[in-house]
């Protein structure tokens, strides 16, 4: 037996009106641009990256739309395939970025505002790059 | 016995004391104040008494000629204190559920936020009230330990019901539970203190409505 | 226990009743009552609190008649009455208590204070904690006829001169009359026109009346010491009269307490209704006005306005027929601000007026400030009453602050104007 | 399966990246800086396994099954890759004389420095004899292998607080890990079964910063602890505006309105179901229309009706009618007595003269 075979009917969270009551802006988003202008500040002073972890702060969804609506998009796009889908978008801001961790079964995980020239988590570990190394020279030997 | 333990006791065997004693201490104390009986009325009425007790029960619950101006503490305070008190009581969404599950009897409840405003007011007119004891010089000269006492064991209520729903000072189970025992300590309070006017205040209003009625005059 | 405090609670274990209970169950000490009443108003002091004065009364009715009074007086919670503590509040249950009824008004709870009140003198008197001059008053009345001491002589000397003076015979002792009148003796002592006013009405409306020679008094300092047994036997004089003499009604004079007396307390101190009717000399003359029999002429250009006893209006319920009355002979009648039920007393109702004591007398006159201020408020030369014991203590009043202000009866003051 | 654990991880196929992601969301979920996310990533990598014992006591295997056997291989699962698992009944294949030989091996190689996960709550009645493993009492095992435990970890509401085997009318005199153990750091992680990434959460902080997270007054970590299920509620507005689901098939119900009149613990209850949810991130209680148990709290079992609201009482008020029977008739009886005394009095009483007036 397969889970098609029970009848449940899907209805998609956001396809559908507003649920009655969901609640709108909580005037928590505006403050986190001021937070941001900061660190993008403090990322070019010093070089370091920071980041705002959004799941941790009660923001509403439509918090988080405004936010992403005002940031904007900018030129890069990145999808990671690494236990589920990560997308680390480039915001109009540049070195601002928008990351969205989802798990296997495509729920978003965890959610962040990277400040950085690049996120982290792309640029590949000097030990992966040794062991890329490795293969190519094994390619390079082998040819 | 941890909160939650607290919590369970508080529902639980300290409810059925509290609403036991409440009971028992009402009933008994209504059978001991009417049953002392009054002599009738010879004289020959002016006019008949018909509802006239009922008139006074309502009639005292406005602020009798001239008198909001010398005492406005006592008036609005008053009025405050009390509506906001039925406000939450009656119409706060857990306890129309208490109610309903004594009773049975259940109806729409407002918004939390209004009852959080109606609980601040009346939190606020209590301790208006609370000033104006102890400001005024017939009401703190007519104040006794029970006076105090009763009003402080009002406001418990009130105040760890608020405390509780906005998550200040002690994690919300122990504030539960704390405003459930405060409430059952009014409750065992109101047979034996001057709380009891929520009964008599109806016989006293009547029996001196239908007696000045009999007289010709409005009460 | 000494004897007499045996006698006191013993007095209030009978008095004691359901709505008392009530009452005293229900007080939240809100205070309001205080600001009911002139002894406060115009001290500033506390312990003129109305249902303060009844304290001594509460504790006995919490220590006789409730569980949890008897457990307090026990375990010495709650102290039992005692001597030294009635005499403490004897100031507080007569010199500063007029019986006025206004904190009965007010409260909040809806105690009738007054009642109370009324009940805890029952106490007081039969233990002697009561002022020299009501106690005097009383044993004259009782003695004598009157509280003055006034004799039969001395009164039909009175009648015969108003008869004189207004030519009409005032009869006496006749059977079969419709109306029995009362007097009382300050009336006849002081307000003789008020007799001659009567006479004059009574002639023109056609009304037969009589005064009993063994029944003329209508005051009842019994009810004001607060003993119904020495009430009962005051009032009971009037009631063989006007039995005897098979009246229809009994009239009763401007006096405040004296209406209340026979009126409403009447028949409940002899223990059954009475066979004739009880009505107020205002209410007589409003019903005539209404037939149309009183017809007047001329008004008094004085601005003025109306002091409304207590015991007549507010306890009494007397309540429309003062104002209709003074509009048909005052021209410029300014209705004030606490007028009928609301009014203030002048400070000598309930027997106060017959403490002479040096306190009492400086009490009165402090009180006497709230009519001081409604005079000068509405700016008048002229006060309207229609009991003689108001006038009286308002008399001293302006006399104290040095005011010109002219005191006038009502009836006097109709019958002054009234069509030949 | 030596070394550090992104090798073996590697091995298993789990990338660097897939580890950092992980690791970010472990450190949000945490409510640590978004940059512990990445200095955790870099310490575990490189962290040396521990030696772990896990003691199974009086137990369902139901904290086991949460934690190893989600629905599909995760993080969670693989982390414990990260320890050296040197001790589990239900996991290990050894079985009797032998698996008892590696447990004291084990102990006694790490004597001090292991750490003890304890499920299962620990019968004291019959001296014991309720649960036995090779003969010998649960008791003493737990005494035995806490003496050389760094830590102790108390997986489940059982083992942190008694749970179901504690409910009334407890007939095994079962008890927590903390009311037998008092030297010993004490982690407490509710829930029944508790939420997995909490256990990971755990031992990820113990591997990253070499010490135990920050506890409440209930020993359970704050980080996840610390928040009632009510106050992370999705459905919490609902509850603001007074809009309840009053059955369980209601208009109110299918619109996903509150459920606390149908008796849900949310509001008393600290876990982080309404945040981390279950099977993946699939749902959790509430969301899938049901309320909250309390599962997480101290004696849930015994804390009145699971589908009463928290604010009606435990159970209907026994005392009504005989409180009221008792106080009718003590007040008829005071009423007698006092109608009587002021007969008395009336009877008593002499007719008062002038003369009386005196005193």
């Amino acid at each position: 037996m397969t889970l098609d075979v029970i009848p449940i009917h899907v209805v998609p969270r956001h396809t559908g009106a507003a649920l009655p009551g969901e609640p709108g802006l909580s005037g928590n988003a505006p403050p986190l641009l001021r937070e941001l202008a900061e660190q993008v500040r403090h990322l070019l002073e010093t070089g370091e990256p920071s980041a705002i972890d959004l799941s941790a702060l009660p923001l509403t969804p439509a918090d988080l739309d405004w936010l992403r609506e005002k940031l904007g998009s900018g030129e890069i796009a990145v999808t990671l395939q690494a236990g589920g889908e990560s997308t680390l978008d480039e915001t109009a801001c540049a070195g601002v970025w928008w990351v969205t961790h989802r798990n296997e079964q495509g729920a978003v995980a965890s959610q962040f505002i990277e400040v950085a020239f690049v996120p982290e988590l792309v640029k590949a570990h000097p030990a992966d790059v040794a062991i890329g190394r490795e293969r190519l020279e094994f390619m390079v030997s082998d040819l | 016995m941890n909160e939650l333990q607290f919590l369970t006791w508080v529902r639980g065997p300290g409810l059925d004391i509290a609403v036991g004693i409440f009971l028992l201490g009402t009933v008994w104390r209504l059978f001991e104040i009417y049953t002392l009986g009054r002599r009738k009325d010879l004289a020959a009425p002016r006019r008949a008494a018909g509802a006239s007790g009922l008139h006074t029960v309502f009639r005292r619950s406005l602020p009798p000629h001239g008198m909001l101006k010398r005492a406005p503490v006592s008036y609005i305070g008053g009025y405050i204190f009390h509506i906001g008190l039925a406000v939450i009581v009656f119409l706060g969404a857990p306890h129309i559920m208490l109610i309903a599950n004594l009773t049975g009897l259940s109806w729409p409840g407002l918004p939390a936020q209004f009852i959080g405003l109606a609980t601040v007011m009346t939190m606020a007119a209590m301790l208006a009230m609370l000033v104006d004891r102890i400001n005024k010089p017939a009401k703190r000269f007519l104040s006794t330990f029970e006076d105090w006492f009763v009003w402080a064991v009002t406001f418990l209520p009130v105040l760890t019901g608020w405390l509780a729903v906005q998550h200040l000072l002690l994690p919300y189970t122990t504030m539960l539970a704390l405003h459930i025992l405060s409430v059952e300590i009014l409750l065992i309070a109101l047979p034996f203190t001057k709380l009891f006017h929520v009964f008599t205040l109806f016989g006293s209003r009547w029996h001196n409505g239908s007696a000045n009625a009999r007289k010709g005059v409005p009460v | 226990m000494s004897a007499s405090l045996e006698k006191v609670t013993q007095t209030l274990k009978e008095v004691i009743d359901a709505p008392i209970a009530s009452y005293f169950e229900s007080c939240v000490h809100c205070g309001l009552c205080a600001e009911a009443c002139l002894f406060y108003t115009e001290t500033g002091d506390p312990k003129y609190t109305p249902i303060h004065k009844l304290e001594p009364l509460r504790r006995v009715y919490e220590q006789e008649f409730t569980l949890l009074g008897r457990l307090k007086k026990l375990v010495g919670l709650s102290r039992p009455i005692s001597d030294d503590e009635l005499d403490q509040w004897q100031e507080l249950v007569y010199d500063s208590c007029t019986l006025c009824g206004r904190c009965s008004l007010v409260c909040p709870v809806g105690n009738d204070i007054v009642y109370m009140v009324r009940k805890f003198r029952e106490g007081m008197a039969v233990s002697g904690h009561v002022p020299e001059g009501i106690r005097s008053a009383a044993k004259r009345t009782v003695e004598t006829g009157g509280p003055m001491g006034l004799k039969w002589p001395a009164v039909a000397n009175v009648l015969r001169k108003a008869g004189e003076a207004t030519g009409v015979t005032i009869p006496v002792d006749q059977e079969g009359a419709d109306y029995l009148v009362l007097l009382s003796s300050m009336e006849i002592v002081n307000y003789p026109e008020y007799i001659e006013a009567l006479a004059k009405i009574f002639n023109k409306a056609k009304i037969s009346f009589t005064v009993a020679s063994d029944a003329f008094e209508a005051t009842n300092a019994g009810i004001q010491i607060g003993s119904s047994d020495l009430a009962k036997v005051i009032v009971s004089r009037i009631v063989d009269a006007a039995e005897r003499l098979k009246v229809k009604y009994v009239l009763s004079p401007e006096c405040g307490h004296a209406y209340m007396a026979i009126r409403w307390e009447g028949p409940n101190l002899i223990g059954r209704p009475f066979t004739f009717e009880v009505v107020h000399v205002l209410e007589l003359l409003d019903e005539l006005r209404q037939k149309g029999v009183l017809k007047m002429k001329g008004k008094l250009k004085d601005p003025l306005i109306l002091h409304d006893p207590c015991q007549i209006v507010r306890r009494g319920g007397v309540l429309q027929a003062p104002d209709a009355l003074i509009r048909q002979v005052a021209e410029n009648y300014i209705p004030i601000a606490d007028q009928q039920k609301w009014n203030w007393c002048c400070g000598g109702g309930g027997g106060a007026s017959a403490i002479h004591t040096e306190e009492a007398e400086a009490l009165r006159a402090r009180v006497f400030q709230i009519k001081k201020r409604q005079i000068e408020e509405a700016g008048v030369g002229t006060m309207v009453t229609f009991c003689a014991n108001c006038r009286i203590t308002m008399e001293e009043g302006l006399d104290h602050y040095e005011m010109n202000t002219k005191l006038l009866g009502l009836t006097e003051l109709l019958a002054e104007h009234l069509e030949d | 399966m030596q070394g550090p654990l992104i090798e073996s991880l590697a091995r298993q196929g789990v990338s660097r990246r897939t580890f950092l992601k992980y690791c970010a969301t472990l450190a949000s979920m945490m409510a640590l800086p978004p940059a512990a996310g990445l200095a955790m990533a870099e310490a575990m990598a490189a962290a040396r396994r521990p030696s772990v014992i896990w003691l199974p006591f009086q137990e369902c295997t139901g904290c086991t099954e949460s934690i190893t056997r989600s629905h599909s291989p995760t993080l969670e699962g693989m982390i414990f890759d990260m320890i050296s698992l040197d001790y589990q009944e239900t996991l290990m294949a050894a079985a009797g004389h032998q698996a008892e030989e590696a447990l004291h091996a084990a102990m006694k190689a790490n004597h001090g420095k292991y750490l003890l996960i304890v499920d299962g709550s620990i019968p004291l009645g019959q001296d014991g004899a309720y649960s036995c493993i090779g003969g010998r009492s649960n008791l003493e095992i737990l005494k035995e292998a806490a003496q050389g435990a760094a830590a102790i970890i108390a997986v489940g509401t059982c083992a942190a607080y008694g749970g179901i085997p504690k409910a009334r009318p407890n007939p095994t005199g079962a008890v927590s890990v903390s009311d037998i153990v008092k030297d010993k750091p004490i982690v407490n992680i509710p829930g029944c079964p508790p939420v997995p990434v909490v256990m990971t959460g755990v031992l990820a902080h113990y591997l990253t910063f070499g010490s135990l997270p920050d506890l409440d007054d209930k020993g359970r970590p704050r980080a996840f602890f610390g928040e009632t299920i009510h106050d992370r509620c999705y459905r919490r507005p609902f509850y603001d505006q007074g809009k309840f689901a009053k059955t369980f098939d209601d208009k109110g119900a299918r619109r996903g309105w509150c459920l606390f009149e149908l008796g849900c613990k949310g509001p008393v209850t600290h876990n982080a179901c309404a945040t981390a949810k279950w099977n993946g991130g699939t749902s959790w209680p509430v969301e899938s229309g049901h309320g909250c148990l309390g599962c997480s709290e101290p004696d849930f079992w015994d804390a009145g009706d699971f589908y009463k609201a928290l604010s009606v009482p435990a159970h209907p008020p026994t005392s009504v009618v005989a409180a009221s029977v008792v106080g009718a008739t003590a007040g008829a009886a005071a009423g007698f007595a006092n109608r009587a005394k002021k007969n008395a009095a009336r009877k008593a009483r002499q007719p008062i003269t002038v003369a009386d007036l005196e005193k």
